[in-house]
């Protein structure tokens, strides 16, 4: 099923002519018309006997092709000095081949730059970089989140082994109330509670807990709620008026 | 290349998760102690060297690449200046993974980006783009959010269903051979 | 601490979003012309550096700290996910083509490919490789397409300038009177 796979492959008409003249060893400004139509067809019906789809684009090409075979096959009507006024079929396939095999061959050096890519790998951005503008008009299109998108589909996320082997340092309740300082500095707009807790490991919700509750006594933050059993709600700067 | 440019380069690949010297190892094919060894001296000379910007922290079982504290406050700086695009690639990221798998929660999501991910959903939120929609039933409740009549405002979407598909589509749809078709097989019968 | 140490970790905790040459001045409070060049003999160093990962990219206008080449398999070695698909032969073309051309129209894509380019488009603009940039002054105001920065991304481009040059072989003498006498015909024509 190679040859399947071979026709299927065509870009279209002018990729398979591209084809044929590579084939041929002819030459794209000098195409003799009769042969490469014969060629063409003989493609065309291949795909039909294979039940393939058949564009109806390579028909409309086979078309012009048969039309440019039966003219070649008319004696020449022109006058030398006339040549060309005549609109010359092959002229006008020529240049379109040319054409097309420009960017068939832009597409093949994209392509080696694009494998090329695929081989460098970066990091996801930092969490707390860039994410505080919410002001202003947005000017933003769906294009801008595909890229991003794919930007960070490209990026290599690397195994971790299971976490059950993992043992948690010790940390101590100084060094969470720095931590936690510098969470709520970089934050800017008061964080849920809940979010202080980095850890769902028992000896550190303890710890931060009491990180928490030092900060408060020490008047380094504020913690607000709007009502009762509504969310908590902390932010720094509870000493600096 | 040498071994510790390839710790430098998983090591910076891997972002906040971090490898364990066993992985390093596994890669390397060297023994989890000469991986230890190496990363220490790699370690020492990062913060001896005043022009290098980052620093090897072990952290539990894990070896990270961090940004050295010395130079927190520049970061906070950058962080500061608003991005020259109105959106972040984080808030960006975190905006097309929840309108793609909405409702969602922000574990879902940090799994989905490999990082974390409370500021880019705040600021999503603040920007009326995406909202908290009920919570989710498992451990801990988490929020679950989903995308606002905001969101396909500002990108101009009738509905969620115009959110262009994310993979290719192999082309698999059949494409009709035409009326031509017919005629053009006469033509050569003739 | 330097600059140079700055700049490192301003670019490592940017991550894949990248840095302007302008953000880091800002950071640094130096000139953009400073930091260009610091950016420029730090990648320098860091491409003869055998003991160094990492690699300093420009693409588009950003610059962004990537793993070498050179580590690539071990990389993927860990990596949970397969690479990304390439894009197919179709997608390529249309994508040349615009690249090439933009802002442009699919009929004129179609028109120079000869086959009808519906579905690459739609590919490419799902994968952000190219976006709509209004309509063209013509019947059924037709849409026009660019391409986009992740576009410069993917392809390794400082900008569109750096697009790698058509094929000049067909500037044969035979070409050059195809299109003198094109002139020459549209001459008569008026």
């Amino acid at each position: 099923m190679e040859y399947k796979v071979k026709i299927d492959s065509f870009e279209g008409p002018l990729d398979l002519l591209l084809h044929l003249i590579n084939q041929l060893e002819i030459d794209i400004y000098d195409i003799p018309a009769a042969e490469i139509t014969n060629q063409y067809l003989s493609y065309v019906n291949t795909m039909q006997q294979l039940e393939l789809d058949v564009a109806s684009e390579y028909l409309v090409m086979a078309a012009t092709l048969i039309a440019m075979k039966s003219r070649s096959l008319l004696p020449d009507h022109t006058e030398e000095d006339d040549e060309f006024y005549e609109e010359d079929p092959r002229e006008e396939l020529t240049r379109r081949l040319v054409e097309y095999k420009k960017y068939k061959e832009a597409a093949e050096k994209l392509h080696v730059l694009e494998e090329e890519r695929t081989m460098f790998f970066s990091r996801p951005p930092s969490d707390h970089l860039f994410a505080s503008n919410v002001e202003g008009p947005l000017h933003v299109s769906i294009y801008d989140m595909l890229g991003a998108f794919q930007k960070m589909m490209r990026r290599k996320k690397l195994a971790i082994p299971p976490k059950a082997t993992v043992r948690r340092e010790e940390v101590s309740v100084e060094t969470r109330m720095k931590a936690l300082r510098e969470k709520l500095r970089f934050s800017k707009e008061p964080m849920l509670f809940e979010e202080l807790f980095d850890s769902n490991e028992r000896n550190e919700l303890v710890v931060s807990f009491l990180a928490i509750l030092e900060l408060m006594k020490q008047n380094e933050i504020k913690i607000l709620q709007k009502g009762n059993f509504a969310k908590l709600y902390v932010m720094s700067g509870g000493n600096e008026k | 290349m040498t071994n510790e440019s390839i710790i430098e380069s998983l090591l910076f690949a891997a972002g906040d998760e971090g490898l364990t010297a066993g992985q390093i190892a596994a890669v390397l094919e060297i023994s989890v102690q000469d991986v230890q060894s190496l990363v220490e001296k790699m370690a020492e000379l990062l913060r001896k060297d005043h022009s290098r910007g980052v620093m090897i922290t072990l952290y539990g079982a894990e070896y990270r690449l961090m940004t050295k504290k010395e130079n927190a406050e520049f970061i906070q700086k950058l962080a500061e200046k608003p991005s020259p695009k109105t959106l972040s690639q984080a808030a960006l990221e975190t905006l097309a993974i929840i309108a793609y798998n909405q409702p969602i929660t922000r574990i879902e999501v940090e799994e989905i980006r490999g990082v974390k991910t409370e500021r880019p959903i705040a600021t999503l939120a603040a920007r009326g783009l995406i909202e908290e929609a009920g919570r989710a039933d498992a451990p801990g409740r988490p929020i679950l959010y989903v995308t606002t009549s905001e969101f396909l405002d500002v990108f101009q979407l009738k509905g969620l269903n115009e959110l262009p598909p994310l993979s290719e589509e192999e082309a698999s749809a059949q494409q009709e051979a035409d009326l031509f078709f017919g005629r053009f097989e006469e033509a050569l019968e003739e």
